[in-house]
């Protein structure tokens, strides 16, 4: 009987003091800088370099580029840039290899599409998904490589 | 591909970016000196093995094709000379490891594998130090006589030290004689190996392959023992009777290789559906749809 | 003449108490099991079969996959297998943090066990009190490494974040709070008779079995065989910290739960000692080839997950993807104890086994 | 009520009847659906969260949406299910559980029917529900709900009996089987309850109620972890509800009988309390019974079945008897 009068009483105890949970839908949950949300893409950092694409385990990035309109400036420019949402898994492997930080994870972590095509993301939908970017860019694991400097 | 020295200036990044990028255009089969051998082997294995669609057949292609060009960017890290290409068998590696292995005298304390967690390493030498023989060399020698005199005289086909696997002894053995070694290894008083820990098929293209790692909890020896079986009706005698743990284990190698093991419980597909047709782990298999 | 007939029982693919997608096909005589025979692989999704076309640094995201309760350890062992084979060194302060976040990891994984445990015997609290203290850890790697559940955290030759500041200190403060949480634990239901009552003596096996069957981890050392990893084959850091392996005796769902409660205890001490050396400055990352080419050969690694040894065997041929890589999941070996278990037991025992052997169906079916 | 009672039965009567009886039901629905929202708030502040808050202030209105859904609801019947049965086992389950409520004294003036033999009436009706929770099980032809319901019969029929023999000792000491004599035989001092002199007697009656209800110590025809829902796993809509009143009547039958029996139903605890009403005492007892129902649900775990017949018949029944035997030695030694 000992061990089920103990077990009430903390139950008992449990009814009167604080509760942890937090009202989500009504607030908005911030998540620590470094959560991987959808990603953010900006398109004049990207030199087609095509890393994403082949570091990425599912293969959902298809990027095409195109020779670069002004004559003296050299390499390519993005010209679309599709993210297959339905088979990203969010595993950061793409910030990770891209030598300008031209992809970016953001805090973004509502998701949910109505239908299936809206998890196309296209080139435009991703430059304008500039909310809560992550600022912290695999900072302690590399130099950034290539020309995008650490601007954040 | 993904990683980088982070004590490498960001000047010296973008000049060596730059000499990546350059080699991307020269043709692929001159930049990789590495392995000349395994690249057209590897090739064929790819594109034999997922002769399917067009688009597939490419992005293995970018796959290779990126691989040799992230490989030439950092020549000098190759530390170790191209390895003899030695079979999976004996790997003699080039390195010694300095080890205080006791692993004949099972104490409890000073377990015998137990590599020192990471000795300031000597700074890495230069190599082909002739391979000093490990110290388990003896102990091996002692397997093969009781082998000899127990199972059968050509019993073990070949028999080595991985030595990257903490000394692990390595033995090659023919599948007719397999299950009067296995009886042998669990009920020798020397080794006493009755905790069947892993059974891991391998699709050799050439022939099919078992792998068993066995060790003695008691004795703390621990071995592990390739079992071949040919291709085209690949069977193997089932030590189920011996190791419990090797039930499910066979029949999921059954399931995935399509190896028989006779005489085993009911041997049926444990992952796969019923009445699936084919054995997917195997390299000649081809995917059901195609683009995945 | 009245003939009385054998009730076939789907406990089926899609059961509250089954710990994910596994199904027991059992036949019952009144409420006592005559057999059972378990059909899995519904959530089969061909890890090792992708891998053979993957580069190493691309199956770590597939390895948080498999046992999707402790992503860390499953990325520990394929990591730690390559930098067997290829022998890097990784830095004093990578591996410190690969170990806090492994005995973090197996703190949360044992919380879940004893949430989902006490919910198959039917108390429905403790299961919020485990996921009110899982959360503090989960909010600890979601600061680490942005994600709850698959981490992708570690890299070949070392990490990928650095501890962000203070987070070693949250660490820290963290270990009194769940010792406080693990007495109220205690409290609430150890000393329950209901529940003493409901584990004591079921599914019981001796040390032969355990050792016949190849079980691991608590299945195998509520038996009394003195065989955790992390004393008997250590790797990491760990022969740097004391720690005791607790043991059972008899080899039931007792002591199968005493011994986790005992581990989690034992968890918390390595982690104490692990922040305190945590060395204050320091690279996450060896020297490491851009591209990972491992050497020809074969490795077997393995480390004690919180449900057993779990093991990656690969076989590379000197390319960037592993030309087979095997997983040895704890899970689907101790799985195969319950039907041998099962004969003779009731309905209700059923579910107490199977939540005493503590299996991830993810790691079944891999 | 009373004299009514006692008057021939004229049309004029049988109306005020069934006028209070629809009364007394909103006044159980009422309590039913407030004793649900209860529930869930309770067992919700207890594991650290807040239970039901969207609906209107506080969630109040929860459960009230639950019922409309569950009005809504399609009625599915399985196909192979044997039709009548399916349909009659609700009705057999909810029906005795309001029946029983006649007899159940709430002050010294209000109250229903005041018979004499109220505590064997309440026994009998309540026993007729176990017939459709296994008829229930059988009916919707699934394994699951059939296992519910061969393991609901077995409980109920093994804690029927200590229940009723706990019960014994209170009526030697009150001599007569009617509630509302037994409650007016303790005295308005809580010492005066029947609690005191029939402890072990109060013990018994405790766990073979909650054993009655299927509620948690003893929840295994519904055990959600393993039986899924046990013998409504097959019911939706309306039919569901149904089993879900008749569990939350149970729970206001069992509560007010527990009052009345052993706590001194509108009895102040203390003599000098006299000047607030009874209703109150009855009221503030009855809904302390009710929440340590809600408290056992919230921590402790499930006994299985056979521990559970050997409770009942090795532990509780020689109990129960014994007590009988020493109330009977008692009242022979004091009476003198």
């Amino acid at each position: 009987m000992k061990g089920l009068i103990q077990g009430l009483g903390v139950t008992l105890k449990a009814l009167t003091s604080k509760k942890v949970t937090y009202r989500y839908p009504d607030v908005p949950l911030t998540m620590p800088d470094r959560f991987r949300g959808i990603q953010y893409l900006d398109p004049d950092k990207c030199i087609v370099c095509n890393q994403c694409a082949r570091i990425c385990p599912t293969d959902c990035i298809t990027l095409t580029g195109k020779p670069n309109p002004d004559p003296e400036a050299k390499g390519k420019v993005v010209d679309t840039f599709d993210l297959n949402f339905e088979t990203c898994i969010l595993c950061d492997l793409c910030t990770e290899v891209c030598p300008t930080e031209a992809i970016v994870m953001t805090n973004q972590f509502e998701l949910a599409a109505y239908s299936r095509d809206d998890l196309f993301k296209d080139r435009k939908w991703l430059s304008e998904n500039t909310s809560l970017i992550r600022q912290d860019n695999n900072g302690a694991f590399m130099l950034p490589k290539g020309g995008g400097k650490k601007d954040a | 591909m993904s990683e980088d020295k982070n004590q490498r200036e960001e000047k010296d990044h973008k000049q060596e970016q730059e000499q990546g990028h350059k080699l991307e255009q020269k043709s692929e089969p001159s930049s990789t000196p590495h392995e000349p051998s395994h690249e057209p082997l590897q090739q064929e294995a790819i594109s034999s093995s997922t002769q399917d669609v067009h688009s597939q057949a490419i992005s293995q292609e970018e796959k290779v094709e990126t691989a040799a060009l992230h490989e030439t960017a950092n020549l000098e890290q190759k530390q170790t000379p191209p390895k003899p290409p030695a079979n999976a068998t004996d790997t003699e590696a080039a390195k010694d490891k300095s080890k205080n292995d006791t692993k004949a005298t099972p104490t409890p304390t000073g377990s015998a594998k137990e590599r020192p967690a990471k000795p300031p390493r000597a700074a890495k030498s230069a190599e082909a130090v002739p391979e000093e023989p490990s110290p388990l060399q003896p102990l091996l020698d002692q397997l093969l006589e009781g082998i000899k005199r127990e199972v059968a005289e050509s019993a073990v086909q070949s028999a080595g030290i991985n030595q990257k696997n903490g000394h692990l002894i390595t033995l090659v053995v023919a599948c007719e004689h397999w299950l009067r070694l296995a009886e042998w290894l669990k009920h020798d008083p020397a080794w006493q190996c009755n905790y069947l820990r892993n059974l891991s098929g391998v699709d050799q293209e050439s022939y099919l392959e078992v792998v068993y790692h066995l060790i003695g909890l008691s004795t703390r020896r621990e071995v592990a023992i390739h079992v071949r079986a040919d291709c085209d009706s690949p069977s193997i005698p089932s030590v189920t009777s011996l190791w419990e743990a090797a039930n499910w284990n066979e029949r999921e190698v059954y399931d995935l290789f399509g190896i028989h093991f006779s005489d085993h419980p009911n041997l049926t597909r444990i992952m796969m559906p019923d009445q699936w047709v084919g054995h997917p782990l195997r390299k000649d298999y081809e995917p059901l749809d195609s683009e995945v | 003449m009245i003939r009385t007939e054998e009730l076939l029982l789907n406990v089926g693919p899609q059961h509250p108490s089954t710990h994910g997608v596994f199904r027991i096909i059992v036949k019952l005589d009144g409420e006592v099991i005559t057999d059972a025979t378990p059909v899995m692989g519904y959530l089969h999704r061909g890890t090792e079969k992708l891998a053979e076309n993957l580069n190493y640094t691309q199956i770590i995201p597939y390895t948080d996959r498999m046992d999707y309760v402790s992503a860390m350890t499953n990325n520990y062992v394929l990591v730690h297998a390559v930098e067997k084979l290829m022998d890097i060194e990784v830095p004093e302060r990578a591996e410190f943090l690969r170990l806090i976040v492994m005995e973090l990891q197996r703190v949360a994984s044992h919380l879940v066990w004893w949430g989902t445990y006490l919910l198959d015997i039917g108390a429905m609290s403790p299961f919020l009190y485990a996921f009110r203290d899982r959360e503090i850890i989960v909010d600890l790697f979601n600061e680490l490494c942005g994600a709850r559940l698959t981490y992708n955290y570690m890299r070949v030759g070392g990490v990928k974040w650095d501890a962000p500041s203070g987070w070693i200190d949250k660490v820290r403060d963290f270990i009194p709070h769940m010792r406080k949480r693990l007495d109220e634990y205690d409290r609430l239901v150890s000393g329950n008779e209901i529940f003493l009552a409901r584990i004591k003596g079921v599914g019981q096996y001796d040390q032969e079995t355990a050792i016949n069957y190849g079980l691991s981890g608590a299945n195998l050392r509520s038996t009394g065989v003195d065989w955790d990893l992390r004393r008997a084959e250590p790797y990491s850091l760990y022969p740097r910290f004391e720690f005791d392996v607790p043991l059972g005796s008899k080899g039931d769902c007792y002591d199968r739960y005493v011994i986790r409660i005992q581990e989690i205890k034992e968890s918390l001490r390595i982690l104490e000692q692990a922040v305190a050396q945590f060395p204050s400055s320091g690279e996450t990352m060896g020297k490491v080839p851009r591209v990972i080419r491992p050497p020809e050969g074969e490795i077997y690694a393995r480390i004690e997950s919180p449900r057993g040894e779990i093991g990656c065997y690969i076989i590379s041929k000197g390319k960037a993807e592993p030309y087979r890589l095997k997983f040895r999941r704890p899970s689907f070996v101790n799985l195969q104890i319950l039907p041998k278990l099962l004969i003779g037991e009731t309905m209700t025992n059923l579910i107490t086994i199977l939540g005493g052997v503590d299996i991830v169906v993810g790691e079944v079916d891999c | 009520m009373n004299e009514l009672i006692q008057q021939t039965f004229t049309w004029q009567n049988g109306l005020i009847f069934l006028g209070w009886g629809i009364v007394f039901l909103f006044i159980v629905l009422g309590f039913v659906t407030y004793a649900i929202y209860f529930e869930r708030k309770v067992i919700g502040w207890m594991q650290y969260r807040h239970g039901p808050t969207r609906l209107g202030p506080f969630g109040m209105f929860q459960t009230i949406a639950d019922i409309f859904k569950l009005l809504i609801k399609e009625d599915t019947i399985p196909k192979k299910a044997d039709r009548a049965l399916f349909i009659l086992a609700p009705v057999i389950a909810y029906v005795p559980a309001f029946a029983v409520l006649a007899t159940i004294p709430y002050t010294s003036t209000l109250g229903f029917a005041d018979l004499n033999v109220g505590l064997l009436y309440y026994a009998a009706l309540s026993s007729i529900s176990t017939i459709g929770i296994v008829l229930a099980g059988w009916a919707s032809n699934n394994k699951y709900s059939l296992l519910g319901g061969m393991r609901s019969a077995a409980q109920m029929i093994s804690y029927e009996i200590p229940l009723v023999l706990s019960v014994v000792g209170i009526i030697m000491m009150n001599g007569s089987l009617s509630l509302r004599t037994i409650v007016e035989g303790q005295g308005s001092n809580f010492w005066e309850w029947n609690l005191f002199p029939q402890i072990v007697g109060f013990m018994v009656f405790v766990i073979a109620a909650v054993s009655e209800l299927n509620r948690t110590p003893f929840d295994l025809p519904e055990a959600e972890s393993e039986l899924v829902a046990g013998y409504h796993v097959e019911y939706s809509g309306f039919r569901f509800a149904f089993f879900m009143l008749a569990e939350y009547v149970y729970v206001f039958a069992i509560s007010a009988l527990t009052t009345v029996l052993f706590l001194g139903g509108w009895h102040p605890p203390l003599a000098a309390l006299d000047v607030i009403p009874g209703l109150l005492w009855f009221v503030l007892k009855f809904s302390f019974c009710v929440f340590f129902l809600f408290w056992l649900r919230a921590t402790l775990p499930r006994i299985r079945v056979d521990q559970l017949m050997s409770l009942g018949w090795k532990v509780l029944l020689p109990i129960a008897l014994a007590n009988i035997f020493v109330t009977a030695v008692c009242l022979e030694i004091f009476s003198k």
